[in-house]
Formats: structure tokens, sequence, C-alpha cells
């Protein structure tokens, strides 16, 4: 077999078996269980809540992160092993949402880890997550779910805008110099 | 040459303590003299209808020996149980020693003197023939553990093992008396006994004062505190090769001396004789409530105390049976028993060694820093729990296809159940001391205590690929008491009911290993440290002070189950044998007044019954 | 005793609610009195900033479930760094708001021993909960001015 | 000589084979009964197939994480040590091994892979997975009993302990779940498979909700994968062990009479079987909830353990000896 085929295969594989892990920090965890149960099932599409982010490939970031949380966000994504895509829920990790002049939480999640597909709303509707996890299926399908691959490629920026954060103070932004961009 | 050996392994006692200022060369000269009673099994073995290799015959032994000390006479000679159970004490006994070298530093002579008088009592009464020397070599044993036992310097071990040790000689030497009444012989050969009462209460006095040593249920109490108190090398000989005298003892006297057609003319019940029924089930007993207690234990060493009882009792358990299958799975599982449990004690000795502690809620995560004692330990522990990969499992199987075969429907769901409380404390050990969060920067035990281990890993792995060998070794012995050996080949025994062929499961195990290993090669992977642990999205920094090791009462709902029946069960016990002690000691103290006076009464009111008694009988 | 009865200046606002102003040396005892007179309860401390006035205003809410009735203990302090007398002795649940209170406001209560980091870990600025902390800037200036992971 | 090897290597390849279908078929059960749950929750539910997806999916994962060697054998003696106890068992009364070992060899063979996996769950240090290995020895010791109790029952009434000969034995006689008291004994056993298979409500040593799958809960990936392996394949051993103990095996037609045909009909008829035992779990599954594990461990000793008993007394009375 080809290699390309069997990378197909495997994209195929991994696109309709997606579990997830949630992090339930928001009020956005209140529209999980109508999409997991009868109503909306989201195991017909082979997506499946894990309890561990050892487990999981997707990684569920349900509402607003206050600096405190978005440690274990860090914490619980880089435990995650790769490929792992990461779905934004709610306005709250776009840009801050209601929370946008909060001096404790962050305003856009994908400044501190990737994140591959955002769902807009406040709260988004059980259709319009499910119609996020097949878009994530689409992308990973046509290979463009690369958050992970950004993740180690642009490592030390996400490192350095976490830091920023967690210290609640902007460092000097270093320009990238030439040496660092042929390294990565 | 018997003389010199015998000689030499006394000559050894005083050899040693007198190097008592220069432990490590008194070390090197107690490994060298313990050597000689493996060269005498050696030397012993074509007579028992093993060949070995010619070079490994240092030197040749007479089969029988007489020795004429004025008021009795010493009879001894090797027999295939004695040589049996010689060959466990002879293989276990050097590799002890030579684990102490490291182990011992305080008053070290005095160790290897003790030890050494152990074995030289082990090994006559091994010999012994008849009851006189049989006791001598037996009190010779027996004390010389007392002086083991003593340097614990825990002083209810000393008391225990003294009280029940004293039981013990007075339990066997009232046995004795009455056979000698019964027989008028001290020879083994010359007592034909018969079925009558006397001889019912001779045997009966025997077993309970064996069982003292074996450690069976109710005669257990001194084993926890003696096997948890004194230095690991003397407990693994202890438990791993003394603790079987008491099984030596038991099986010559009933199938050796008093023999199955007397045992059976007592009274059988569904095809067993009521003798051995109830035999096997105090073993049984033994096995569940010595796993039970086991598993609950936070001392690695009562732990491994507890589960050493529960394993004896499988011996009892096939002794009583009495079948062939019975007796090999007996003499199988005494053969496992005395390795792996010497193994899991040294193991428990290098891992104090390094570490200083014995709790093991106090350890962790040795298995990195300690690799090949945890490797030895964890060999041992699939023989403890009987796991299919090591001989542990051959001699357990023979045992329930025994208990199977005589129809012990109670019984045998017992055993079943004691098994799988192993694997409880079995994990506990693994878990608490080995696995985990790395609590100990420490270096691999010494060489010169891990040769030991794993040289008594090697028999478990041997006799898993060829039990058949072992039911050959152990064939005499059952042609000695009228029984036949089980049907077998080098690779499969076949007991009627089953069969069981050790190749289909060692292959089927390394084809499943191969699979598995390409499966799981198939993609790579990095090691991650430790700390790098899921745990709920807290960054592991926090847990560093309180730790992720969750050792501490590991059985917890176990203990809140059984604990309420054992424990309280076991403390009213002791407690009515205090309070009638008490009552005895108060009643004694009566009669000890101080007074001089009183004394000389009793010393005339004493003479006055001998004269009544000599003029009136 | 009712509390109208053991303070004679108290204020009731409306009924079952009753409003106590003391001074800052006072508030141990009253604490005590009221604890002794059964109101058992310690609900909560919460802090007030009046900017202006220049004062924070603790309130320290009780509860007697005898009466029913609800008592806030109002002690005003000035802003600028004045120290409060811990009450943890009295009722121990006081020690958790008293955290609370030195990290959102920066007052300080003498005799907590455990006035340090509590929710918000590693804040290096003025105390967030203070109205002179200006949030807007403060969110403008860092929230928003953290870069965007450059692609190149 | 040639043709000794010649048969070696077909015995090697058909047990090779049959482990395959083994794990396939666990692989298509785990599919099954999450459809089933589905259903009985009134949802559409994930494909039969999603079972192969997820395996594959995980052995297919681009970067594993290890805690060290002792880790790594979870993975290796789960995986190998299931197979092996499956070898053992006579399947729809073709026996691969089973002649080889016996009802005891098994017991002891399906503890391999438990006593891997928590070899690595321990290795992980995760406290949550060392909580889970307790749970589970203890559920382990708890429901072995009543199933013990049962076994040593038919193996005495029997008078054999080897699995193979107890199939025989109930194709030429009946099966014994049509016995009155065995049929008590397939109930109380029965009870016991809901243990083994961790299937509510005994699955408290891997309940998600509270310690996050307990041992599983460090393990990712390939590694997953194969402890995925061994817990599909488990549900296969398990239930293959209850229709070869009660309802035997699943031969309904003589090997010597009909030749391959009766080959093809008894392993549908043992995997329609199988397949039932398997779903009367996973519907008690969905309908229950969780048992502490004190408290299991009650149940199954005073309640499952008393039947048990009455079936002891029962056998051991009448039993002529």
């Amino acid at each position: 077999m080809k290699h390309e085929e069997w990378k197909k295969i495997s994209r195929i594989m991994s696109k309709r078996s997606l579990w997830m892990v949630h992090f339930c920090t928001g009020c956005g965890a209140m529209e999980m269980p109508p999409v997991m149960t009868s109503r909306y099932d989201m195991e017909r599409f082979g997506i499946f809540a894990m309890a561990t982010p050892r487990q999981a490939d997707v990684f569920l970031v349900t509402g607003y992160l206050a600096v405190k949380t978005l440690k274990r966000v860090v914490q619980v994504y880089e435990q995650m092993r790769d490929p792992k895509y990461v779905i934004g829920f709610g306005s709250c990790t776009i840009n801050g949402g209601m929370y946008w002049d909060s001096y404790n939480t962050i305003k856009d999640l994908s400044k501190y880890i990737p994140v591959d597909v955002y769902i807009a709303g406040c709260m988004p509707r059980p259709e319009a997550i499910i119609d996020s996890f097949l878009k994530l299926m689409d992308m990973i399908d046509k290979g463009e779910a690369i958050g992970w691959q950004k993740y180690r490629k642009y490592y030390d920026q996400y490192k350095r805008n976490q830091k920023m954060a967690f210290e609640y103070r902007l460092d000097e932004v270093k320009p990238i110099k030439e040496d660092d961009k042929n390294e990565s | 040459m018997l003389t010199e050996v015998l000689v030499s392994l006394l000559a050894g006692v005083f050899l040693v303590l007198a190097l008592n200022k220069y432990p490590r060369v008194a070390g090197v000269v107690a490994f060298i003299i313990s050597l000689l009673p493996f060269m005498a099994v050696l030397a012993w073995a074509g007579t028992m209808g093993i060949t070995v290799p010619s070079y490994l015959k240092f030197f040749t032994l007479e089969t029988s020996l007489t020795y004429n000390l004025g008021p009795g006479v010493i009879h001894l000679a090797i027999t295939p149980l004695g040589w049996f159970f010689l060959m466990l004490l002879a293989s276990v006994f050097p590799l002890t020693v030579m684990f102490a070298n490291s182990f011992v530093k305080r008053n070290a002579g005095g160790f290897y003197a003790a030890m050494l008088l152990t074995m030289f009592g082990s090994f006559g009464l091994l010999l012994s023939q008849d009851i006189l020397s049989f006791f001598i070599f037996w009190e010779i044993m027996s004390w010389s553990i007392f002086a083991l036992v003593l340097r614990g310097h825990d002083r209810r071990a000393i008391v225990s093992y003294l009280a029940f040790g004293s039981l013990s000689a007075m339990l066997i030497l009232f046995g004795f008396m009455m056979l000698y009444y019964k027989t008028n012989t001290f020879l083994f050969a010359d007592m034909h006994l018969t079925a009558t009462p006397l001889t019912l209460a001779a045997l009966s006095l025997l077993v309970a004062g064996f069982a003292v040593k074996g450690a069976l249920m109710p005669m257990h109490a001194w084993a926890p505190h003696a096997y948890s108190r004194s230095e690991e090398p003397f407990v693994a000989f202890l438990s791993g090769g003394l603790s079987k005298l008491g099984f030596f003892g038991i099986i010559l006297f009933m199938y050796g001396v008093v023999g199955m057609s007397v045992i059976s003319s007592w009274g059988t019940f569904r095809g067993v004789p009521w003798f051995g029924y109830a035999l096997a089930v105090i073993g049984a007993f033994t096995a569940f409530a010595g796993t039970v207690l086991a598993v609950m234990q936070d001392d690695l060493r009562k732990l491994l105390a507890y589960s050493s009882i529960g394993q004896l009792g499988y011996i009892a358990i096939g002794i009583g049976i009495g079948t062939p299958l019975a007796m090999t799975g007996a003499l199988f599982q005494a053969l496992n028993h005395t390795f792996f449990k010497a193994v899991l004690f040294l193991a428990a000795g290098a891992v104090f060694y390094r570490t200083g502690k014995w709790k093991i809620s106090e350890l962790g995560g040795l298995g990195y820093k300690m690799p090949f004692t945890f490797l030895a330990a964890l060999f041992a522990i699939f023989a403890l729990a009987a796991i299919p990969i090591t001989s542990g499992f051959a001699a357990k199987w023979l045992l329930y296809e025994a208990a199977i075969q005589k129809k012990f429907l109670f019984v045998t769901p017992i055993m079943l159940i004691a098994g799988v409380g192993a694997f409880l404390y079995a994990f506990k050990i693994l878990y608490g001391v080995f696995l985990g969060e790395p609590r100990y920067d420490v270096k691999e035990a010494p060489l010169s205590q891990l040769i030991p281990m794993w040289l008594l890993v090697l028999p478990l792995v041997i006799f898993l690929v060829i039990p058949g060998w072992f039911v050959d070794i152990t064939a005499p012995i059952l042609r000695g008491y009228g029984m036949q050996p089980i049907q077998h080949t080098l690779f499969s025994i076949n007991t009627g009911l089953a069969t069981y062929n050790t190749l289909a499961v060692i292959f089927g195990m390394l084809g499943g290993l191969l699979v598995a290993f390409i499966l799981y090669k198939w993609k790579k992977q990095e090691v991650v440290p430790h700390i790098d642990n899921y745990l709920a999205g807290e960054p592991p920094e926090l847990y560093e002070h309180i730790g992720m090791h969750a050792s501490s009462k590991y059985f917890e709902p176990f203990d809140e189950v059984f604990g309420p029946i054992f424990k309280k069960g076991a403390e009213r016990g002791w407690e009515i044998v205090l309070s009638a002690a008490e009552i005895l000691g108060t009643g004694a103290r009566k009669i000890y007044t101080g007074i001089v006076g009183d004394y000389s009464i009793y010393v005339l009111l004493f003479f006055i019954i001998l004269v009544g008694w000599w003029l009136l009988w | 005793m009712k509390a109208k009865e053991l303070f004679p200046d108290a204020q009731e606002l409306r009924k079952g609610r009753v409003r106590i102003e003391l001074d800052k040396e006072q508030i141990t005892d009253a604490l005590k009195k009221l604890k002794e007179n059964g109101y058992t309860h310690f609900v909560m401390l919460s802090c007030v900033d009046w900017i202006k006035e220049g004062k924070f205003e603790l309130v320290y809410h009780m509860w007697s479930y005898e009466y029913k009735e609800h008592v806030m203990l109002s002690v005003k302090i000035n802003r600028d760094g004045e120290d409060v007398v811990s009450n943890r002795e009295l009722f121990p649940q006081i020690e958790t708001y008293e955290r609370e209170i030195h990290e959102m406001f920066g007052v300080n209560f003498v005799g907590n021993p455990r006035l340090g980091e509590f929710i918000l870990e590693g804040w290096p600025h003025m105390p967030p909960m203070r109205k002179d902390f200006d949030t807007e800037k403060f969110v403008k200036d860092l929230y928003y001015k953290i870069p965007e992971v450059n692609e190149e | 000589m040639v043709m000794e090897i010649v048969d070696i290597l077909e015995k090697i390849l058909i047990l090779a084979g049959m482990v395959t279908l083994g794990f396939a078929i666990g692989m298509l059960f785990n599919g099954i009964a999450r459809k089933v749950s589905a259903r009985i929750q009134n949802r559409v539910g994930p494909p039969v197939y999603q079972g192969f997806i997820d395996v594959f999916k995980l052995f297919g994962k681009k970067t594993n994480i290890s805690h060290g060697w002792i880790f790594d054998l979870a993975a290796l003696f789960s995986v190998s040590g299931i197979a092996l106890a499956f070898l053992f068992l006579p399947v729809a009364g073709y026996s691969m091994l089973s002649t080889d070992g016996d009802l005891f060899l098994i017991l002891y063979l399906l503890a391999i892979p438990a006593l891997g996996f928590a070899l690595g769950a321990g290795a992980s240090g995760n406290p949550n997975a060392a909580v889970g290995v307790m749970r589970a020895l203890m559920s382990m010791l708890a429901y072995e009993l009543p199933l013990v109790m049962v076994m040593v029952a038919m193996m005495v009434y029997y008078n054999t302990t080897s699995l193979a000969n107890i199939v025989a034995a109930q194709a030429n006689m009946q099966w014994a779940f049509f016995i009155p008291i065995f049929f008590i004994g397939a109930l109380v056993a029965d009870m016991a498979l809901q243990g083994m298979l961790m299937e509510k409500p005994f699955d408290i040593p891997i309940a998600p909700h509270e310690i996050a799958t307990g041992p599983m809960v460090e393990f990712g990936g390939k590694h997953l994968g194969a402890l995925m392996l061994y817990k599909m394949m488990g549900t296969v051993v398990e239930t293959t062990l209850f229709v070869d103990l009660f309802l035997g095996g699943g031969v309904v037609l003589s090997v010597a009479q009909y030749g391959w045909l009766a080959y093809l009909v008894n392993f549908a008829v043992w995997f329609v079987l199988i397949l039932i035992v398997f779903l009367i779990a996973v519907m008690i599954d969905n309908v229950l909830p969780r048992f502490r594990i004190e408290q299991a461990l009650k149940f199954y000793w005073k309640y499952d353990a008393l039947i048990a008993i009455f079936i002891l007394i029962w056998i051991f009375a009448g039993v002529k000896i």
C-alpha cells in the first residue's frame, strides 16, 4: 500500500473516532448534555466523551477562561497526544464575550493554544456544536486541522504568550531573528 | 565421610565465633562451610535415582551411619524424604549466608555461628532414624533459632517464640514417650504401630507439635512476630527452609512411621481418612486467614510473614488429602515456597538495606531505581500468586486437582479464593514498594545481595518448564509410602481429570508476547517524567509536597469488611489466653512464696510422694 | 437578647435586618457579644470601597436562628493601609473571608497567618477590586496587546 | 519430520487465525454494545464497526507517552495474556489448546493480563490508577467466590476439571443450563460475569466520573489501544467461558457425523450464544446504578455465594462416592 493511501485511511479513521475531553469551566458545559444524549446524540458520529486528556483527541474549551484556568488548560492540552484538535466554544473564547473587560479572563484563546474550530454564539445551540464537529471532520479529511503541528512549530511563541498572561505583564516582544526562523 | 561433614559444620560454628571481630572474614568462612550440606545433597543424589555429573560430586558419603554414645545409639541415614527437604534447606542456606555478608553488621560472628548451628541441627534432623536423635537435633535447631530471634530485641517475638517453641517441644516429647511406651524401641523402622487410641493420641500430639514450626493456624501466633523482627537473611532461611521441617515431621510420622493403612483404619470421611480431612480443613483455614491477614498489614515483613502462613497452609492441605497427587502437590508447593519466599524476604532486606524503611506506605517507586531487585521480586510474586509463567502454578494446580479428585466441595473454593487473595497482597507489595512515585534516590542493591536472589529465582523457572522432572524427584518418596507416582511426561502432567502441558502455555505466551511486541513497537514513544501525570488539570507542582503515592491504607474497603471479623476475633482469642495465663500465674505466685521454710516443705512432700509411689507400685 | 437591646444605637432598616455602626476597636467585643446572645451564624464578611470618603467599609453579617434576624456590623477604616484585628479565633470561617478581602482590597488583618496568595495566582499589580484600579485600561494594555502567533 | 513441521505450522496458523477472529469479534461486540445502549436510550448510536475504528485510530496516534519500561509491560502482558486465555478455551466445541489445560489454568491465565495491566497502571504513578487497581482486585476477589463455587460444583458433577471434557459431556447428555441445579448455578455465574465484564452495577474500578477511568487514566495512544484489545477480547473470553460451562459451548451438531458443516453450524450457534450472554450483561448495565466496592463485595459474598453454597450442598448430598 502506498504511503498516501495509508495516510488517507488513517485520516478517515481518526475523523470517525473523535474522543473529546471537555473543559467545563464556563457556562458552555450546560449545552453538552443535550448534545451527548438522545436528542442530538453525538455518538452517532463516533464522538465520545473521555475522562482524561491522555485518551482524547479533541479538546473542547467551553466558555471563558480565567488566567488561573488557562494554566490548567495548557497543562491538559500538552498532556494530549498528537494529533489533537481544539474547539473553542462560545464567544468567550473568541474575544472574551461578556467578559471583554474583565481583569482576569483571557480574551482570545488562539493566542495561547492553537484553535482549529471556533463556535460563535452565547450560547451556541447544540446544532452549532454538531456542525462544528462536522466541520472539524471535514478539515481532518482534507488535512487542514493542523493546530497540533502549529503548536509544535511555534512553540516558543505560544509559550511566550502564555507566560505574559500567567504573569499579568507584557514582555517586550522580541523580533523574530533570522536564526530562529531557520531552526523552526 | 558423613562424620567429617557433621564435625566440620560444628567446627565452623566455633570458627566463626572466633572470627567475630572480622565480620567479612567470618562471612566468607561461614559461606564456605555452608556449602557443605549442598555438596552432601549432590553426593547423595545418586542414591535417589538422580544422575549428577561427576564434577559436581565433591565427595562420596555413606548412606547410613550409627554412633554409639553410651546411653543411646544415634542412627543416621538418608531417606528420599529427608534428601528432598535437605535439598530445599541446603540450597537456600548458603545463599542467605551470602546475603548476610553485606546485611548483618552487628555481632556478625554470633549470627553466622547460630545460623550454622541451625543448619547442623536441621541436617542431623533430616537424617535421624530414631526418636532420640530426632529430638536432640530438633532441640538443637529450635534453640539456635531462638538465639537468632533474640537478636531482634523484640520482646513479643522472643516471648512468643519461647512459649510456642517450648510447647512444640513438649508436645513432641509427649508424643515420642507414647510411641516408645507402645513399641519399646527408638528406631522408626522397628515401630510397627497398630490402630489404637494411644497411637492416635501420639500422632495428634506430634502433628500439633510440628504444626508450630509449620505455622498452622492455631499454632501460628509466634510466626508473625519472629518473622517480622529478626534479620532478613535469617528470616529468609526460617520461612523458606526451616518452616518446612514441621511438614517434614508431619509427613514422616503420618505416612512413614504410622502409615496410611493405620490412619485409614480410624475411619474415613468421603474416601479420605478423617485425620487427613481435619488436617486439610485446618490447612485451608490457615491459607484463607493468613491471606486475609496479610492483605491488612502495612509492615512489609509482617505482610510476608502472614503470606508465609497462608502459603504453608496449602502444604498442610496436600498432606491431609494424602493421595499421590496431593502429596506431589504439597512437596511441589514446599519447593516453590522455599524459593519464592526466600527471594521475597531477601528482596525486602535489600530494600531495607537501601532505604531503611519497612512500612509499605513509606516506600515507593523503587522499581526504576532497583530494577534487578524488582525483577527478582516480580518473579517471586508471580510464583506466589501462582501465575502460570512460573512454577508456582503447577503446585497449586496439583493441589486443586487432588481436592477435586477427592470431591472436596467446600475446601476447594476456599483454596481458590485464598489464591485470589494472594493477588491482592502481591499487588500491595508491588505497588507500595516498587511502583508509583519514586520517593528515594537510591542505588541498586549490592551484588552480594542480588546474586542470591537471582539464583533462588532459577528453580522457579526450571520447574515451570519441566514439571515432570519434579515428579521424578519426588517419585521415590511416594513409592516409599506405597503410592504410585502420578502420570507425567517431561513437560506435562496428567491427573486423570485433566492435563497440564507447560509447553503449550510457554509457547502460547511467547507467541502472544511476540505479537504484542510487534503491535507495540509499531509506533514510537517518548518517556515522560513521573511528575507528568493527569491530575484533573492541576499542575503537578502542587502535588510535590503532598505526594502522589496512594499506598497508605491501600485496601481500606477490604479492611472495613474483614477487619472487624479477623482482628477482633484474634484479639478476643488472645485475651482469653492472656487471662488464663494470668490466673495460672497468680496461682503459681501463691506457691512461690519466697520463704525458705515453704520450699523445704515442698521438697519433703515431693520425696514422700516419690517414696509412696515406689512403695505402692 | 436581641441586637437592638444589646446595642442601643443600632438602626433597624426593616423587620429582621439591623445595622450597627462601630469603631474598629469595638468589633471583636461586638462579635463576641452577639455570638453569646444567639447570633451564632457568621454569614460573611464583605468590603465596600468608598473612594470619595477615602474609606473601606467592612461589613460583618450575622444571623440568628432564634430571632430570625440579620445583623450587619459595619466598620469603616482608612483606605491607606489601616490594619484591622483578625477575628479568626471567634469564628474560624472568617479566615477565608479575610484572605479574600486582603487579596482583593489589600486590607491587612493582624493575626491572620494565612494572608497570602489566595485566588489570584501570581498577581503583581494593585488589588483589583479597589476602585482606583482601572480595569478597562489594564485589560487593553495587557490582553489586547498580547501578540497573535506569527505564522511565517 | 517434514510432515511434523507442516503439522505444527498448520496448527500455528489456525491458532493465529482463531486469535485474530477472537479480537475481531471482540471489536464487533464493542460496537454492538454501544449500539444497543444507544437504542435503549432512544439514540441512533455509532455504527457497529465503531470498535475497529477506535482501535485503529489509537494505534495510529502520532506520538505516544510512556512512564518507563514497567509501564510498557502492561501493553505486552495484557494482549498476550488474554490471547493465551482464549487459546485454552474450547470454542464451539473446537479445541485449540484446551486439552492441554483446564479450568483452573484458565482462571489463572485470566490473571496474567489483569496483573500486567495493574503493573502498568501502578507504574504510571497516578493515584487514580492505584485506587482503580485496588477496586479491580477487590471486585475480582468478590466475584470469584460465587464463580469458583459453581465451577467446583460442576467439576465434581462431571468428574473432570477439563473444560473440553465438560463441553463434550454436555454435548452427549444435555446442556448444564437445563439441569435445574445448574440453572440456578448459571444465574449465580451470570451475576459473577457482570463483575467480570466490569459492567454496572460492578463498574466501580473504572468509574469514569469518579476516578477518571481508574487504571487506564494514564494510558493513551497505542498503550490504550492494547488495553482496548484486551478488554474487547476479554468480553469474548468471559462470555465463552460462561457458554462453555452452561450452554454446552454452543455444540449442536456432532463433528464426527456432519463434518465441516457441524463446525460451521456450531460456530454460528456459539456466536449467537455469546452475543446473547453479552447483551444480557449490556442491558443490565444500562438500567442499573453503580455499587461501591464494599457493597459489591457484600453482595457477592452474602447473596450470590449463599445461593452457590446451596448448590454445593446439593451436589455434596447427591453425589455418590
